[in-house]
């Protein structure tokens, strides 16, 4: 019972604190209201802590029954919450980081007046992340998963007065929408072919099915995964989305929100299983998207920007470990990403407001004198990011990749690709910002402790993340990978079957071309910034990545304009110049067919005589026809 | 039949009174005579029996008609007082006239005999092509007189034939006689007979303004005078469907009457509401109005059931009353617009005169069929009784030329709900007027809500 | 017999033609006169003596005087009537000779009627007629004073001299006459 | 003389006299939309109900029955009744335009 | 006793309205609403499942007249939706510069009173009287209050909706004739109608709520009378009128010509999308927050009737449900619509924007509005799509996934809307009142009630499983 009330209390804590927030937003001050957000995350954390205690992974997991939600005839959708190994390892990602990063927030946006709104907007997304994780069934989740998206748009658009800052918000609602017609068809089919949306109930009775409906359902919640979580082809407003204030990047942008479509996948995990095909789908897009977002990333300036695209990148990857059916490496790198991604976005975050606003890496270098706690930490997410040995990114990512190379080595080769471009990217990022000569005309100092300690216990994160899952190579024994298979009965997750030389070859192979990756970047950016030229003077390959592809422009072309002049000529073409005068139309037709009828009262009496008697006529022809 | 004395009687009287001149004597007088003719024939109620050699019957159905009929005519009389406080002359002679062609009304709604129907059509015309002229200095209510007197004695010459040959089929002006042959004839052919029938409906449907005989309507519902205009479309109207009626009730018509009905009907319907749509003249439109009711009450004609004269009975009672109201809100209207009759004279009566406003408003819905006006009720009876009988399509071509109908009916209402641009002065409303118009709004109502109130 | 029939019936069409298309009022009226009178004959042929009586009394004796009294007081006594357009005059040709030719044409089997009564040569008198009209159509003929009574009042109504002078301008243009006279 | 007539009943087939008052009929109603003068319409229309009379007379002697003569005095009765009122309209209608034809009277219409 | 008060309440205080034209006509007219409400709240209470049925007289028996009223759990919903929207609808009153309160509050609750008479109805005739009279007072409303136009428009509406309701008519009458003359719903479900037959019937029966939903090629006349209408009728049309649509096809269409409705589902269900994906498009670039609002509304009542098409339990409850859930949305954000009127004067979006600076109570009212338009889980709509939806695959899934579209079209144009008249740089040279307690009172329910509903809609869930559990093993039994 208690158990049931901490569970509860799990999001329960985040909405009041986001109604309280919210309603008394004008009273309060911006330190008040983010030690209030923070004490009801962090209180959040530490029920989730509690229940993680108290949490027997042999029991598989149970269901908190809230009440009767949707109940209507056969359906029957409570709104209850489930706690297993997989959503209480997301409870924790989430309270925890959340609660670091709101922490870090109070310190950032001390000086906005909006302070407690942005901070009731922070806690109301906790609470809709943690329904996302939390649910017992779909639906459920869907509460969480429209509901971070709703919380996403107010917080990309969060400095509301910039019109550009909207239409990124909108843009992220409108294509997270996109994935979610994916979400719901998912929904529905499932429902129609199972009559129940409950995990549980959907993964005990689904594990026997063969059923060609799955590979409709798999796809379908692809597609709503692609939506919140990035992927190829919706991918585009992951990094107009920076336009938030840098925690919101860090917290929805980096370490939970874009995660959702990962943990939705673990959570179906047993459905996808059935769908080989839909893997396969999941398997390419996933490689896609790692490589154009991290070739993008190579040539990107805003320094979130770059960020961003690693994201998309490292979500990439993320989605491979599933196609390749390795959950328990995605849920990994999900969790070391949370904590290297939270870290470098408020390390970015710390710099920005170093620098009072400037986010141009042409316009920093040379930092790492000034702003020492922020240039270590961010070392640290740098090199845990690039995945050198025994940072937590390393294990992470080298476990996709060895997955990868159990499938094939053309596989293996393209992550590898990926990964050296993450390398230089970043290293790139670090050169520019903190080493070489100050380029800017800020005044650049220390964040408060506030920002910094969030810093540092996510950087120790970064480091020793890795221990949650030490593969056997180094004496663990994939602790998280088996707390994890708790959660999911019925399918065994798939295990790495490599020997043990393979792997420490895969793992030279990899470390060592990083390393010499970090050297070319050393090379051309640590020592005098090598700054590309102006977009126009590239060659043609370079420009179209400097150009993000050019997606945006593509999307826009393809979707935006048409879709805007549709919008206007179906109203003034197909409604005011068709629908409408053919509703006229009606009317004026009779109105002149009365006119023309009319003329037959020429009010003159012969002619009246002579039509009765015509009409008279006619008459008799007509019987003596018919007779 | 001591009614039809009484009416002549008061004629005659009526007369007597206009030489001494008094306006308000020949009116109560007349008014007072109406009302004695209601309760004798209220009092005769059970009086069935064939009259004067079996050539009228007045039975049930003539004395409800002949009821409705003084009803309306004592409305209409209660509105004279008013409309001719003005006239110098020709008064007393002009409520004469009605009284005779009351009279001729109630006879052609109890005729048994061919012959009376003759007669009682002439009775109940003659004094109406009078009538329609009676504003001796006004072109329009001379062309308006003649053009019905053309068109009346051309379709009577029609009428004639055809009576002449039915009596030349059947050798009989009785129509007992002429039912039974008709019946004997059923299936049968007989050229003369049905050449006869053919004309005759023709001769009748002139009187009810159906399509193609309906060109006098228009013409005349303008010109006449305005209490003439709506004494035609009223008790006139009413007594020639109550001819037209027993004419055909129990007659075993040939397939090729029934077609001629039916087309009848058609053209009815769809003429009248479609030309309506273009009218700017209240009375004009009421005239068309006028024709589009013919033809949903000829659509109650079709096939024969035992409901039907109850339903046209309905109809007619709850038509007359709308249009009489209407006719006096005209009237009150044109006067303060000098005698404009286009359907912006009602701008702003709203405005100026709420309660008059809302009785006319009550009327036109009633006309348009909306429910909760004995208008609905009669035109859903309509409907019940041609579906019933298996037409159709003709009820659907009913029912979208109902929406038409309704259509030119809330352009006046829209008019009377229009705030004018300058504030008007109210109309001045005569009490009387007042009355009657309050008795028409409010009965369309009462008899839309308790329509069990009105019947045969 | 026959022969006599054929007479009458001659002079009846062509006496009818000339009304309908003479100049001139005057000579329709005695056309008309003419045509009333063979119609007449017919009656006696028919063998109603007291109809053809009382036609020749009414139709030849009253109305067409009165027609000639019109004539004479309206000065209408001149053809200066406007022939119709030729249209008019075709449709109305047409259409009478329609009308003729249809109803014709319904009885071109010809009528097959049987007479309802044996033959009696006595119905065309006064005393049968007579008889009948005062018993069976008593109602009709005393309703027909009513119908007098109205004719006459109207005629004194209508055409009555006036009192003051007309005006017949009062009344005001409907919007169609404003634009016909503006044009 | 009586004889002839009876005989003259019995030779002349009704047909012909329905004929002939159809033909009476029609060229009165052709006329009548044929005219502009409005009294040549009256007579018009004096021509087709003598038509209508004479096919009348024709059938009472066919039915010998005398009913239908006692309508054709009807006739007569409402005919004089109705060229009284007709002449007298004209004769407002002369005063009112200074003319008697019909095309004048074009003022209602549509 | 409920049905006689719920009837006579809001007909005979607008009688008195109408007549004596009190000056405080608005009062009382709340007064009025509120106690409707409160006897509605009762009846809710006490309601026990199954068909109440509180009088059964005899008014023309033999025209198949006759004055039954009473409720199932589905009428309940509409009398409870009809109960609930107007106190708002009269509260939306304040602020508006209406000259002749007593004679449009008076009209407001004719309308109130008819509409109550067509959701108690188990007569069709009766049914069809009220359907037709609840025209009259909006007809008035929109005549004597409307914009621009409003005499063109008003006639147009006017007769566009009658050209469907006759044709009701005759539906009617020509089933009364196959039942013999029998009103009653009980007897016409009752009647085995030739399938053939009911193939046209459907139409005749149809095409009067397809116009007054209105669906696809039906609707010209909606935009236009939404925009020029005053505000509170607009909200008389969007938020209860429409809904008359919906239940005459659960009352008339579905039981009595299942056969029919058989054969025209898909073309209903495909034009009721269409419909929506159309208006949902055109709203997008809409200058005019009214306007948007109207083809906003026709979006929303596409998929509403698509639902109810789906013609399963899950279409038709979802199809109810999400007939409550948008009368709430249509009242707040018509509302908005208002309180932006009142303050900068026009509906234009192009003269607002850039307004959250001055009025960010009034932007968080907007936004929580909102989110009930878009439909996000936890609110009122969410239950009521996801209901529709789950009905709609079990008939096709491409439609499932056509009506799908709407909820990212809806996104685009309301968060379109809300970034036009809110967001954007400041406005510097406007000055605007914040939201006032009025609007405080007038939203906060509101939005209460679309989120408890949201959260907690077993109630009416519980009211729409009976009935509609009848209807379709009704119809599956014949």
């Amino acid at each position: 019972m208690t158990n049931d009330l901490l569970a509860a209390l799990v999001p329960a804590l985040p909405l009041l604190g986001a109604i309280i927030l919210a309603s008394l937003r004008r009273k309060l001050s911006a330190n008040v209201a983010g030690g209030l957000a923070t004490a009801m995350i962090a209180g959040a954390f530490v029920c989730s802590i509690l229940l993680f205690q108290s949490f027997d992974a042999a029991t598989g997991g149970r269901t908190v029954k809230l009440l009767d939600w949707i109940s209507i005839g056969s359906m029957e959708i409570p709104l209850a919450l489930r706690i297993d190994a997989l959503s209480l390892t997301m409870m924790l990602i989430v309270t925890g980081i959340g609660s670091l990063i709101h922490l870090y927030s109070i310190g950032y946006m001390h000086e906005d007046e909006r302070a407690p709104t942005f901070f009731a907007q922070l806690n109301l997304f906790s609470f809709a992340m943690l329904m996302l994780v939390m649910g017992s069934n779909f639906l459920i989740t869907f509460i969480g998963w429209e509901g971070v998206g709703l919380c996403s748009y107010l917080l990309i658009g969060f400095w509301y007065k910039t019109p550009e800052y909207n239409y990124a918000a909108r843009k992220a609602f409108v294509m997270n929408r996109i994935g979610d017609v994916g979400m719901v068809l998912a929904m529905v089919l499932l429902f129609q072919r199972f009559g129940t949306l409950e995990y549980a109930t959907i993964m005990n009775v689904a594990s026997g099915v063969n059923d060609p409906l799955m590979i409709a359902a798999t796809l379908f919640l692809f597609i709503g995964a692609t939506g919140k979580s990035a992927q190829l082809p919706l991918f585009t407003w992951l990094p107009d989305a920076m336009a938030g204030p840098t925690p919101v990047s860090a917290l929805i942008h980096a370490a939970t929100m874009v995660t959702a479509g990962i943990f939705l996948t673990v959570r179906s995990s047993v459905l996808f299983e059935l769908a080989p095909f839909t893997q396969d789908i999941i398997l390419w897009i996933g490689t896609a998207t790692a490589l154009i977002a991290a070739s993008i990333g190579l040539l990107q300036n805003d320094i979130k920007k770059v960020l961003a695209y690693s994201t998309v990148s490292q979500l990439g990857y993320m989605f491979v470990a599933l196609g390749l059916g390795s959950y328990s490496a995605a849920m990994f790198h999900v969790t070391t990403h949370a904590f290297f991604k939270a870290l470098l976005f408020l390390g970015a975050g710390s710099v920005i407001h170093a620098l009072g606003g400037e986010q141009d890496i042409r316009k920093m270098g040379g930092l790492k004198g000034h702003i020492k706690i922020t240039f270590f930490t961010f070392f640290i997410g740098t090199i845990a990011i690039a995945g050198l040995p025994l940072m937590s990114g390393f294990f992470s990512k080298d476990l996709i990749m060895a997955f990868a190379f159990q499938r094939s080595p053309v596989l293996f080769a393209l992550l590898l690709i990926g990964a050296l471009m993450t390398t230089f990217y970043m290293f790139r990022l670090l050169f520019l910002v903190f080493y070489g000569k100050y380029r800017g005309n800020a005044h650049p100092h220390e964040s408060p402790l506030t920002m910094t300690i969030p810093l540092m216990v996510l950087a120790v994160l970064s480091v020793v993340g890795g221990l949650l899952n030490l593969p056997h190579l180094f004496g663990g024994h994939e602790a998280m990978k088996h707390f994890l298979e708790t959660a999911a009965e019925g399918i065994r997750f798939e295990s790495l079957e490599l020997s043990h030389a393979t792997e420490w070859i895969l793992m030279g192979i990899t470390t060592t071309l990083v390393c010499v990756m970090i050297y070319i970047a050393y090379g051309r950016f640590a020592q005098k910034a090598t700054l590309e030229g102006r977009e126009a003077d590239m060659p043609f390959f370079k420009r179209l990545i400097a150009q993000r592809w050019r997606f945006d422009e593509l999307y826009r072309a393809l979707f935006e304009k048409p879709y805007g002049w549709l919008s206007t000529n179906l109203f003034s073409i197909a409604e005011q110049k068709v629908m409408v005068p053919i509703m006229n139309g009606v009317g004026e037709a009779a109105n002149s067919l009365g006119n023309a009828v009319r003329r037959v009262q020429t009010g003159n009496a012969s002619f009246h005589l002579l039509a009765m008697l015509g009409g008279l006529i006619v008459f008799l022809i007509i019987t003596l026809m018919s007779n | 039949m001591s009614v039809l004395v009484l009416l002549s009687v008061l004629g005659v009287v009526l007369l007597y009174l206009g030489l001494f001149n008094n306006r308000g004597a020949v009116a109560g007088v007349g008014i007072a005579g109406l009302l004695g003719a209601f309760v004798l024939i209220a009092s005769d109620w059970h009086l069935e029996s064939p009259l004067f050699n079996g050539i009228i019957q007045f039975d049930t159905y003539a004395r409800s008609f002949s009821l409705v009929m003084i009803v309306v005519a004592v409305l209409l009389f209660l509105f004279g007082i008013d409309y001719y406080a003005k006239v110098k002359e020709n008064v007393a002679e002009q409520y004469a006239l009605m009284v005779f062609s009351l009279t001729g009304g109630l006879l052609i709604c109890s005729f048994t005999n061919l012959v009376v129907l003759f007669l009682s059509i002439e009775i109940l015309s003659i004094p109406l092509y009078i009538l329609a002229g009676g504003k001796r200095d006004s072109f329009r209510s001379g062309e308006a007189a003649f053009k019905y007197f053309l068109q009346g004695s051309y379709a009577s010459a029609f009428l004639l034939m055809g009576l002449a040959l039915i009596y030349g089929a059947t050798a009989s002006f009785d129509l007992a006689a002429i039912e039974a042959f008709s019946t004997a004839l059923a299936g049968g052919q007989n050229m003369i007979f049905l050449l006869g029938l053919f004309l005759t409906i023709a001769g009748v449907a002139f009187k009810v303004a159906a399509v193609p005989f309906h060109f006098w309507s228009p013409d005349v519902y303008e010109g006449a005078p305005t209490l003439i205009t709506a004494f035609m479309s009223t008790v006139v109207k009413t007594a020639a469907f109550a001819a037209f009626y027993r004419l055909i009730a129990n007659l075993q018509l040939p397939g090729a009457v029934e077609t001629m009905l039916v087309v009848m009907t058609i053209c009815t319907l769809f003429l009248g509401n479609i030309v309506a749509l273009r009218q700017t003249q209240f009375k004009r439109l009421m005239a068309y109005s006028s024709i589009a009711h013919t033809g949903f009450l000829l659509l109650a004609f079709l096939g024969t059931d035992a409901r039907t004269p109850d339903v046209l009975f309905y109809y007619l009672g709850t038509y007359a009353l709308a249009t009489v109201g209407l006719f006096i809100v005209l009237t009150l209207a044109k006067r303060a617009a000098l005698g404009d009759e286009h359907i912006r004279i009602f701008r702003g009566l709203f405005r100026s005169n709420p309660w008059i406003a809302v009785a006319a408003l009550l009327m036109l819905l009633s006309l348009a069929g909306i429910p909760l006006t004995a208008g609905f009720v009669a035109k859903y009876r309509v409907f019940v009784l041609s579906l019933t009988n298996g037409y159709i399509w003709t009820t659907v071509l009913a029912v979208l030329m109902a929406v038409v109908g309704i259509y030119y009916y809330i352009l006046v209402v829209r008019e009377a709900f229009t705030a004018q641009e300058q504030e008007t002065k109210p109309i001045v409303v005569a009490p009387l007027n007042w009355l009657v118009i309050s008795i028409c709004g409010v009965a369309v109502v009462v008899l839309g809500v308790m329509p069990g109130l009105l019947r045969m | 017999m026959l022969a006599l029939f054929y007479l009458f019936a001659a002079i009846s069409v062509i006496s009818a033609l000339i009304v309908v298309s003479a100049r001139n009022p005057i000579n329709s009226v005695i056309a008309l006169i003419v045509c009333f009178l063979s119609i007449a004959g017919h009656y006696i042929l028919l063998n109603a003596q007291f109809l053809a009586m009382v036609h020749v009394i009414v139709y030849t004796g009253a109305i067409m005087v009165l027609f000639l009294f019109v004539i004479m007081l309206l000065n209408l006594n001149k053809a200066t009537e406007p022939m119709k357009s030729l249209g008019m005059r075709v449709a109305a040709i047409t259409g009478g000779g329609l009308l003729f030719i249809t109803l014709a044409a319904a009885i071109r089997h010809g009528v097959s009627i049987q007479s309802a009564n044996p033959f009696d040569a006595g119905i065309g008198l006064v005393r049968s007629v007579g008889h009948v009209l005062f018993t069976e159509f008593l109602l009709p003929f005393e309703v027909s004073s009513v119908l007098f009574l109205s004719a006459i009042v109207g005629v004194v109504m209508l055409a009555k001299k006036e009192k003051h002078q007309p005006n017949a301008s009062v009344e005001p243009l409907t919007e169609a006459e404003r634009a016909r006279r503006t044009a | 003389m009586e004889e002839g007539i009876i005989t003259a009943i019995r030779v002349v087939p009704l047909d012909h006299y329905v004929l002939l008052s159809f033909l009476l009929f029609s060229i009165g109603a052709a006329g009548v939309v044929f005219r502009r003068n409005t009294i040549i319409i009256l007579m018009c229309l004096e021509l087709m109900f003598n038509s209508v009379n004479l096919l009348l007379t024709a059938f009472s002697a066919h039915h010998s029955d005398p009913r239908a003569q006692v309508f054709v005095f009807f006739i007569m009765l409402v005919a004089a009744a109705e060229v009284t009122v007709g002449l007298s309209i004209l004769v407002m209608m002369k005063r009112n335009v200074d003319s008697v034809d019909v095309n004048q009277l074009n003022r209602l219409k549509g | 006793m409920i049905a006689a008060l719920l009837l006579l309440i809001p007909f005979l205080t607008a009688l008195v309205l109408v007549s004596l034209r009190p000056a405080q006509a608005r009062p009382i007219a709340l007064v009025s609403s509120l106690a409707s409400l409160a006897v509605v709240l009762y009846a809710w209470i006490s309601y026990s499942g199954g068909t109440v049925i509180h009088y059964n007289l005899n008014w023309v028996d033999a025209w198949g007249l006759r004055f039954v009223v009473g409720y199932d759990g589905v009428g309940l919903l509409m009398v409870i939706l009809t109960a609930v929207v107007f106190p708002f609808i009269i509260g939306a009153g304040y602020g508006q510069q209406h000259d002749r309160q007593a004679t449009f509050n008076g009209l407001l609750l004719f309308t109130q009173a008819f509409l109550f008479l067509v959701f108690l109805a188990q007569n069709a005739l009766l049914f069809y009287i009220g359907y037709e009279l609840t025209l009259i007072p909006v007809f008035f409303l929109l005549l004597f209050w409307g914009g621009a136009d409003r005499r063109a428009i008003t006639v147009r509406f006017f007769i566009y909706t009658l050209v469907g309701g006759l044709s009701l008519l005759f539906g009617i009458v020509y089933l009364l004739i196959q039942s013999g003359g029998n009103g009653d719903f009980t007897a016409l479900t009752n009647l085995s109608i030739p399938a053939s037959t009911q193939v046209w019937l459907f139409w005749a029966l149809f095409l009067a709520f397809a116009i007054k939903l209105p669906i696809f090629p039906f609707h010209s006349w909606q935009p236009e009378t939404y925009y020029m209408a005053p505000l509170q009728g607009t909200m008389v049309l969007g938020a209860v009128m429409l809904k008359m649509g919906l239940y005459g096809v659960y009352k008339l269409v579905f039981p009595i010509v299942p056969a029919g409705v058989e054969h025209w589902q898909t073309t209903v269900i495909v034009l009721a999308l269409i419909g929506a994906v159309y208006g949902g498009v055109i709203a997008f670039r809409q200058s005019d927050f009214k306007r948007l609002v109207a083809f906003s509304s026709m979006s929303h009542v596409g998929v509403l009737c698509a639902g109810l098409f789906a013609w399963n339990a899950y279409g038709i409850s979802g199809s109810f449900y999400q007939a409550f859930a948008h009368a709430i949305l249509v009242l707040g954000m018509l509302y908005i619509v208002g309180a932006m009127q009142e303050r900068t004067g026009t509906t234009d979006m192009s003269a607002m924007g850039g307004l959250k600076g001055h009025a960010p109570r009034l932007a968080a009212l907007f936004l929580l509005v909102l989110v009930n338009a878009v439909a996000l889980p936890l609110t009122q709509s969410f239950v009521g799509e996801w209901l529709m939806f789950a009905g709609l695959w079990q008939v096709s899934g491409w439609l499932t996934f056509f009506a799908l579209t709407t909820i990212v079209i809806g996104a685009i144009y309301m968060l379109y809307g809300y970034q036009r008249v809110m967001l954007g740089p400041d406005r510097t040279n406007v000055t605007l009142a914040d939201a006032s307690v009025r609007d405080h009172i007038y939203l906060v329910p509101l939005i209460a009630v679309t989120l408890i509903l949201g959260v907690y809609p077993g109630p009416i869930l519980e009211l729409l499983d009976a009935p509609v559990q009848q209807l379709l093993s009704s119809l599956s039994v014949n």
